[in-house]
């Protein structure tokens, strides 16, 4: 009798886990460093303390938990976490809430419940979500895009990193809590637009998350991810419709209440959550009806909080409430098998002559 | 005190009108006691070997209905029984199943005296000889409850595991992912 | 005029599937070798899908070659020939090929070396004989699928009278790596396989012949084309290299567009699938009364010296077969009998090729990628490459989980068990093995389930045979009683009769 | 019309019954465990939430008002609605065995369920028309099976997965909630404040 049982197949596709992950983080790093061009130094250093703090987390937690800790991180989805928390958060913000947002992130959205692919909602977005409601304050202090030169340096960005004090004259609006803004003072849209989406948006050129503002590098990434086939179109697809779609009808009914949908698109985090928050393997379903259903509700959820919620940006909330209904979908949304109707009948037997062409 | 009255009045009122309503619910929508053994015993072997330590088969089931015994009890039944009582009862079951292997009885030639001892014994025919005949066993009948064994006045028979053979191999599960 | 096909569009893009590096050269590109005579032949009894074979000869026996070595048992099952003139010289457990390792029954020839034909019945025109006698001669050669499965093909030759089959399937897609032993035969006897296909035809009722052959062989099709030429009946089809394009049920949707209902068979929709391979033993036996001795092996993967397809008579050790392509240049990661796909790992070098063996590979660590599974990160890849919609990684987690029925529920038993989902895992996750635990598991217990049942009949049988007997002796008991009263009561009468005869008043 | 729309997702989803109010969460937490008995106790609590508040109605205008027996609420919302469970428990016994096996000893607790006796108690203290209450208490219902089935999908995913051993049973669950929770935050303002 064999002692080892070696089962089929006996061959294995390339591509790894972690080469995922590095695919990932490859795609990103374009609209990261459109993101410290035009946020300066204290971005770069938010984006290094999210990441070292949700590898040190993932450490902390693997040895607690007696597992080997060298192997599992190697995964890099600590590290991805990291970077997809930093890009989410304002690109000044604070030390302490980095390091806040990825121990919620790591521990209490992931390794809590065991670790990579495990966990039921997104980490970083998990993350995100509960310092944006403890502290609504720090989360939405945006600062105007500076080039990186005529910006910060590196000694100045520490200390605003320590303070998470942003100078005034830094200070702006992006543009979703501009309009909200607004429009809860009675002030009609086409006024509230004005000079808010400026011509470089699609680069960057706007207030916002760190990550979140150059669209047009975002889509490259994406873009690059569908093509290496890492991810489906999908998802990125279905969430841009179904924020859109709802936004262009309201649009065309009451253009002065509502945002038109390019800048739905361009705002905030929606094409960062089309093409990387809400694509997240784990957290979404992995049948492509489900994964329809998941992504359109998704941007309506998205559209729905952004025009009547309390907050002003809804992506993360959207994507934690699809993430909840990803169990269900993945059960109840399977694929048809082959030879089977979509209730699990089995077919009935046509003929091969009747069908011939 | 006429406020009071009111209330208790009221209280009453509401108490025996609802009362009412469910006593005359309760006769229309009366329902039989629990048939639960009784299913149980329909699914255990029917051996009445004993190996569980109840009185023959519906003393196992009454004991695995009032919870004093895992549905594993049955060592004939194994498994499948073992997954069958429990998804009726709704019980969950341990990882205690894998302890349970199904054994037979196996005669070893040389000490059978052919003494019809085991014969008359086997509660499910598995033992096949005659008097002063060597004995046989049918595997497919043997519940492997032991009581041959234990009469046997050479010895000579013993419970052994079913062999694997290509055909009843099982692919063992992976490992777990460490 | 054979006429050329191309599937509709949407079919070649459905989306299934998996595209492994075919790995087929060197062994593709070069002519089929013979193996020669190994110095002992072991025949397993159930290289056939069903039933083992019954052995009808004795230790000590000298046998021809093509002499009946056993006899099929039982209606799924094959007979087995001597694939040379030798003696016999065991009977008894010999290694196999079989996940387990296990051994199991076969025979043991000793080659005499003289390769001695015994008689074979042929026919010049075989494709005169009637259907029934070509499927009977197909049966008594001993012929199986040699697509890997072994089913006996006379079964599915004589399918065609009950279920009228109008579509007959020749399986030239290959879609395993490695192996190339069709697309080899395809290439040296297109005529022969294309007349054995039309045997087939003839046998089944069947009025088309749809050869499907991956594109990745264009030889083989160009060849298949020609032989084809002068039939109508006959279409040879360019298909899309894609695994596993070869499975009977992805197959004929390919070809025909026809998908056929879960659970049923190929036959219910009018359609039956034959390997080339197939075609050929089929024509070999009815042309030239040639039972099935030998086949085509690839002997391939990055540890074999000089990968090759070799004519091999079954039984022949796979240590054989290395050493006629160069020997090992490294040690084996695994051996694999069979495609990497779907093959036996398998360790020993003793186990004998078998009817359905169409390849032999001695793969090194690197092709094998072994690397220790890790945790699922949910990707979906496998949803995407399963060929039959089923979603692998639900299915893995319940299994897991030991809810073998859940995993059932959503859809255990569609799996082909092809294994393109663990090809593309990136966490190398064995899906195959958990599905194969699973459906032994949920066998073993369908086997307890019965032989409970038999165990409940033999002893409520028991307890009513002890109750009527018990019955029968109280009631005998009873009746004697009564009878001794009634006895009693008459002799008390008697006697008093008596008396008062005696004393009359 | 709109209003009741608003009313509807206010209470579905704004202040849902479970996340936002914090109410039933026992058989939230007991009941979760599969997808088909949260659906069942999800299914039961709202046809007893709709009975509910319409018997609590009756009782409030036909009774406790007109009598001023206001300070007897609690204590009559109780009676009856502990008649109402009594009532659908044997219906239920009787016609589906099956979900009274599964929901167990739950369904005699929906008597004491706080979300039960609370719909009907704020019903009655916001002094809503006997549509809106029914309609409430309907909402209501629906608000506690959707989170039901979200979160019974949830545990059933977390049962497949290899949760700590510290973390496994109930911690993770509630942790779970809890996150639940938070995504169901983001649903705050949806509907201006007053609209209910």
């Amino acid at each position: 009798m064999n002692d080892v049982v070696h089962a089929s197949p006996h061959a294995l596709a390339r591509r790894t886990s972690s080469q995922i992950m590095g695919l990932v983080m490859l795609a990103l790093l374009p609209a990261t460093l459109a993101g410290f061009w035009h946020f300066g130094w204290p971005a770069f250093c938010l984006w290094l303390v999210c990441i070292v703090a949700c590898v040190l987390c993932e450490a902390i937690c693997l040895q607690w938990s007696g597992r080997r800790v060298l192997p599992v991180l190697s995964d890099g989805s600590a590290a991805l976490t990291g970077w997809l928390l930093a890009l989410s958060l304002p690109p000044w913000a604070p030390w302490w809430l980095a390091v806040l947002g990825s121990a919620f992130a790591i521990v209490l959205a992931k390794q809590v419940f065991g670790g990579l692919g495990c966990n039921v909602f997104n980490p970083a977005m998990v993350g995100r979500t509960i310092l944006l409601v403890s502290f609504p304050v720090q989360m939405t202090q945006w600062v105007s895009p500076l080039l990186l030169s005529q910006g910060t340096d590196l000694a100045q960005a520490i200390s605003i990193g320590l303070s998470g004090a942003v100078p005034d004259a830094y200070t702006s609006a992006s543009l979703l809590g501009h309009v909200k803004t607004e429009l809860g003072r009675g002030i009609g849209l086409a006024d509230a637009m004005q000079g808010v989406l400026p011509a470089g948006a699609w680069l960057g050129g706007r207030a916002g998350s760190l990550g979140e503002t150059s669209s047009l590098l975002i889509l490259l990434g994406g873009g690059f991810l569908v093509l290496k086939r890492v991810i489906g179109l999908r998802i990125p697809l279905g969430f841009m419709a179904g924020l859109c779609l709802p936004a262009a009808i309201a649009h065309a009914l009451a253009p002065d209440a509502f945002l038109p949908p390019l800048a739905h698109l361009l705002s905030g985090g929606a094409m960062l959550g089309a093409f990387f928050i809400a694509t997240d393997y784990v957290t979404s379903p992995s049948a492509p009806f489900g994964q329809w259903i998941f992504a359109v509700g998704a941007g309506l959820l998205t559209w729905l909080i952004r025009t009547w919620g309390g907050y002003p940006e809804g992506v993360g909330f959207a994507v934690l409430l699809m993430n909840a209904a990803t169990p269900l979908l993945d059960m109840w949304a399977r694929p048809r098998i082959f030879g089977r109707s979509l209730g699990g009948k089995a077919l009935p037997a046509r003929r091969a002559r009747e069908s011939v062409r | 005190m006429e406020e009071m009255l009111t209330a208790v009045v009221s209280l009453a009122a509401i108490g025996s009108g609802l009362g009412l309503v469910l006593g005359v619910a309760a006769r229309r929508f009366a329902v039989e006691g629990d048939s639960r053994v009784e299913e149980v015993i329909a699914m255990l072997p029917a051996a009445n070997c004993g190996q569980c330590g109840f009185p023959g088969c519906a003393g196992a089931a009454e004991a695995i209905v009032a919870g004093d015994a895992s549905p594993a009890c049955c060592p004939p039944g194994g498994k499948v029984v073992a997954l069958a009582i429990a998804e009726h009862l709704g019980i969950a079951l341990g990882d205690d199943m894998d302890d349970v292997l199904p054994t037979i009885a196996v005669i070893e030639d040389a000490l059978c005296i052919g003494c019809t001892k085991c014969y008359r014994l086997c509660p499910s025919d598995a033992i096949i000889g005659a008097t002063r005949q060597l004995h046989g066993v049918f595997a497919d009948a043997c519940t492997g409850c032991n009581q041959c064994a234990e009469k046997c006045p050479t010895g000579a028979i013993t419970m052994q595991a079913l062999p694997t053979t290509p055909g009843t191999w099982v692919m063992p599960k992976p490992a777990l992912v460490s | 005029m054979a006429h050329i096909v191309i599937p509709p569009i949407r079919r070649l893009l459905a989306r299934w599937g998996v595209h492994p590096d075919a790995r087929k050269y060197p062994a593709a590109g070069l002519a089929s070798l013979d193996a020669g005579l190994p110095p002992q032949l072991v025949v397993s009894l159930s290289q056939q899908a069903g039933a083992p074979a019954r052995p009808v000869v004795r230790v000590g026996d000298h046998v021809l070659r093509g002499a009946l070595l056993a006899e099929a048992s039982g209606a799924v099952s094959a007979p087995l020939h001597a694939p040379t003139s030798g003696t016999v010289i065991a009977i008894g457990d010999a290694p196999m090929a079989h996940p387990s390792g296990l051994p199991g029954a076969a025979i043991t020839l000793r080659p005499d070396g003289l390769d001695q034909w015994g008689e074979r019945i042929g026919h010049p025109y075989p494709i005169t004989l009637s259907p029934e006698e070509i499927a009977g001669r197909v049966s008594a050669a001993g012929i199986v699928g040699m697509g890997g499965a072994a089913f006996p093909s006379a079964l599915k030759l004589s399918l065609g009278k009950r279920s009228n089959i109008d579509t007959v399937i020749l399986n030239g897609s290959e879609c395993e790596p490695y192996l190339s032993c069709d697309d080899r035969l395809m290439q040296e006897c297109a005529a022969d396989i294309i007349e054995g296909a039309r045997l087939i035809l003839r046998a089944t009722g069947a009025t088309r012949l749809l050869v499907g052959i991956e594109d990745n062989k264009p030889e083989a099709i160009n060849a298949m084309k020609i032989a084809a030429h002068p039939y109508p009946e006959v279409s040879v089809i360019r298909m899309p290299s894609r695994y596993p394009m070869g499975s009977e049920r992805q197959l004929i949707h390919t070809l025909t567009g026809i998908e056929p209902p879960a659970g049923g068979r190929s036959a219910d929709v009018g359609v039956v699938a034959h390997n080339v391979g197939t075609a050929l033993a089929v024509y070999r036996a009815l042309r030239h009364g040639e039972p099935l001795t030998e086949r085509l092996v690839t002997v391939a993967g990055g540890a074999v010296t000089s990968p090759r397809n070799l004519r091999v008579r079954i039984g022949t050790p796979l240590s054989w077969l290395f050493a006629q392509c160069g020997g090992l240049r490294s040690v084996p990661a695994r051996l694999v009998v069979g495609g990497p796909m779907m093959g036996v790992g398998v360790s020993d070098v003793d186990i004998p090729v078998g009817k359905g063996t169409s390849g032999v590979l001695a793969l090194t660590p690197a092709e094998v990628g072994e690397r220790e599974p890790a945790a699922c990160i949910r990707c979906g890849s496998c949803v995407t490459a399963c060929p039959v919609g089923l979603m692998p990684l639900e299915m893995a987690a319940r299994i897991n989980a030991n809810e073998l029925g859940k995993a059932e529920d959503i859809g255990l038993g569609d799996c082909l068990t092809c294994g393109a989902c663990g090809f593309v895992c990136p966490s190398r996750i064995p899906l195959v093995q958990y599905f194969a635990h699973a459906r032994g598991e949920l066998r073993a217990r369908d086997r307890d389930r019965q032989r409970l049942e038999r165990v409940r009949q033999l002893t409520e049988a028991r307890a009513e045979r002890i109750e009527r007997a018990a019955r029968e002796k109280a009631e005998m008991h009873a009746r004697r009683k009564a009878e001794r009263a009634a006895a009693a009561e008459a002799q008390a009468r008697a006697k008093e009769k008596a008396e008062t005869e005696e004393n009359p008043a | 019309m709109q209003e009741a729309i608003l009313a509807v997702i206010s209470i579905v989803l704004v202040n849902n019954v479970v996340l936002v109010r914090f109410l039933g969460l026992c058989p939230f937490m007991g009941v979760s465990r599969k997808i088909d008995s949260a659906l069942g106790m999800g299914l039961a609590t709202t046809f007893v939430m709709t009975l509910s508040s319409m018997a609590s109605w009756l009782l409030e205008y036909g009774l406790l008002r007109p009598f001023g027996l206001g300070y007897l609420r609690i204590l009559a919302c109780i009676v009856v609605i502990a008649a109402v469970v009594q009532f659908v428990e044997m219906v239920i016994r009787k016609t589906t065995p099956d979900l009274h096996r599964v929901l167990g000893i739950y369904l005699p607790l929906i008597t004491t369920n706080c979300a039960v006796l609370g719909i009907p108690l704020l019903n009655a203290q916001s002094g809503l028309g006997v549509g809106m209450s029914v309609l409430t208490g309907f909402s209501s219902g629906v608000g506690f099976t959707l989170v039901m089935i979200l979160f019974a999908g949830l545990r059933e995913r977390l049962e497949l997965v290899r949760v700590p051993a510290t973390f496994s049973g109930a911690p993770i669950a509630y942790i779970t909630a809890s996150l639940l929770a938070l995504a169901f935050m983001g649903f705050a303002g949806l509907v201006p404040a007053g609209g209910h």
